[in-house]
């Protein structure tokens, strides 16, 4: 019974002692490589001169035992396990002239810096993490003082805004046509004004001219605003209700009465 | 650690095992506590946590005449000690940063008419701007010394007036307020705008722009 | 710049008006500001808070000879220069200890794979490491401000790189990435090139790890 068991498994006691301390240790692994870095050890050589052979041939039982065991791996592993058979049936078949791609050795020796290189960042790592450090080994300055940071605003402004804007107060008076205009403006607020109080007197037809204020009959600019404006305030009434206006022919003259019915 | 046979201490051979440390590393020692408290630290609290034997004021003492003259000092604090810098050095602490900001509008308007018409109450800024000056504005030109309170006017109420500084000439490069040029010259050199600024009239500047004119500078429009 | 003659001012009379301070006093500049400041101050700060003249460099290389062996210590990090207490003397200390956080096995990896391969995309990381880098470990890195982002590598898709900042450097009391331990052991043995893998066949690593690399750190080397 034993020496049957013992022909299932080929390995020899330490490691396959090893094997199964990490099957049980698997979940604090971090992937197959780290399994690789950890499995190399066992071979306690520098990682340049390890047998990558030997390390596949380990891995792979690792693999096994963690089968026979039903421990499930992640696939990750499984593909490693995978390759690993591929590299090592590379690695002990003679060379495929015909064959393409990298030979076994290159594929080896690439795992092999793979692990040195991954054992060299752990190295350094730990080297990093055991240096003298800020807040725990040494210190910074407790009671900094704050270097105070004086903004002064400085303002500018040329002699050119200076005049400018004096210029621009100053010559406001010579902006005023703008305004002015207004003064040849009559609006309609202001004919309306003015209608109010006139409509009143207007118990017959009249001709809306008459309405105009004094003094805006003569220049034609400001008889023509006092016009529409009159018009407009006209029908402004006649949709109030207080007026009536009629026009007897395109261009006659527009007349006005008082509205008496709705009062 | 770190030895340090100069300075001061010519200890002779251990006596006890728990001899203190030489006089110039209980300096050291002082020296970073000092350095990384976060507040003034009383003696017996730095020999507190100084190996036993150590003897905390002489060694601030060393440290305390070490630093004389430097840029920063060991200094007493009530019965505490801390590092300062040393308060001929102050102007370092500060950074100073510059920055240029375009002066307000409503700021050369009323710089202007102070210039064209000193000395200027805040009212006949106001008529000749035709909107009401803020109290910022003024204050602002104030503090920039472009202008100063000049003589109280001789008028009811006796309100104060403004004028403009040597610095507000210095500045513009002008030896007196008189050599600002006048509305003609400023027109013949084509510094007058042609339209009216955007906004000009919609700001409301109402009708009381036919007040009397200020006197003052203003003759010198009417050329 | 100005020229001096020797540590202790042995003036001539000004040649000019603007002359630099005496390099002594230059010294007690340097050492107040950096006794002020907690974090690093480079030394174009210095040298813009100082008269006109000053040359920081030159100051500070007398400074950082002055507090040789003293409690403190004049430290470089990166461009910047800071003043921190000695190594040594950390007992003192329990009081300012700040609890770091404790970091994983993974993000301590991490971040020495960054710092060893700097600038090192996600993609390197994880094939050195052979397993996928999580997020978290990269974000706590960054919040931590040991790492940032660095230029994008110019291979296709342009990956992001991250390298470690000044902050890194001043935990770990490095004057820069070149002073990281056994560095150019690293690089003398080849186990900080970016060797592709033979063929197609790979540990798991992404394909577009073939283009031309800058092979990190080692570039640093190449004065």
């Amino acid at each position: 019974m034993s020496d049957n068991l013992f022909q299932e498994d080929p390995l020899p006691v330490a490691e396959r002692l090893a094997a199964e301390a990490l099957i049980v240790d698997v979940d604090g692994f971090e992937g197959p490589l780290d399994v690789l870095l950890t499995l190399s050890r066992t071979q306690k050589v520098d990682l340049r001169k390890i047998s990558v052979l030997e390390l596949a041939r380990q891995y792979l039982a690792f693999v096994e035992r963690a089968k026979a065991l039903r421990i499930e791996l992640a696939a990750d592993y499984l593909v490693m396990a995978a390759w690993l058979a591929f590299l090592k049936s590379r690695l002990l078949l003679p060379p495929d002239p015909s064959e393409e791609g990298p030979s076994g050795e290159e594929l080896a020796a690439h795992l092999a810096f793979q692990l040195e290189r991954l054992q060299a960042m752990r190295d350094a790592a730990a080297r990093l993490m055991a240096r003298d450090r800020l807040g725990r080994d040494f210190f910074v300055r407790g009671q900094g003082e704050d270097v105070a940071r004086i903004r002064t605003v400085t303002y500018s402004a040329t002699l050119l805004d200076l005049m400018q804007g004096y210029a621009r107060i100053r010559t406001r008076d010579e902006f005023r046509p703008f305004v002015m205009d207004r003064d040849s403006v009559f609006t309609m607020e202001q004919a309306l004004e003015r209608m109010r109080g006139l409509i009143g007197f207007a118990g017959s037809w009249t001709d809306m001219v008459s309405y105009l204020p004094e003094g805006w009959g003569g220049d034609p600019v400001r008889r023509r605003s006092a016009t529409a404006a009159t018009f407009a305030a006209s029908l402004e009434l006649v949709k109030e209700g207080h007026l009536e206006i009629r026009q007897s022919d395109t261009f006659a003259p527009i007349e006005l009465r008082k509205k008496e019915s709705g009062q | 650690m770190t030895e340090h046979p100069d300075d001061d201490d010519t200890e002779g051979p251990a006596e006890s095992l728990f001899e203190a440390p030489p006089i110039a590393e209980q300096e050291r020692m002082i020296e970073a506590m000092l350095f990384a408290s976060a507040a003034p630290v009383p003696v017996r609290d730095l020999e507190a946590r100084m190996p036993h034997g150590c003897d905390a004021a002489e060694a601030l003492a060393h440290l305390r005449k070490r630093y004389e003259g430097r840029g920063v000092r060991v200094v007493r604090i009530g019965d505490a000690w801390a590092i300062r810098t040393a308060p001929d050095l102050g102007f370092l602490m500060q950074k100073e940063t510059v920055e240029t900001r375009k002066l307000s509008r409503a700021a050369i308007e009323t710089l202007a008419i102070i210039a064209y018409h000193q000395p200027c109450t805040r009212a006949e800024i106001e008529e000749i701007r035709g909107v009401s000056v803020s109290r910022g504005t003024i204050d602002q030109l104030l503090e920039m010394e472009w202008i100063r309170l000049g003589r109280r006017k001789m008028t009811p109420g006796r309100p104060v007036t403004f004028v403009v500084t040597p610095e507000f000439l210095d500045h513009f490069g002008l030896e007196s307020a008189r050599d600002l040029p006048g509305l003609k010259e400023l027109r013949a050199a084509g510094l007058l705008e042609n339209r009216p600024p955007p906004g000009a009239l919609s700001l409301g500047q109402s009708e009381d722009e036919d007040g009397p004119e200020a006197d003052g500078q203003s003759e010198l429009f009417e050329e």
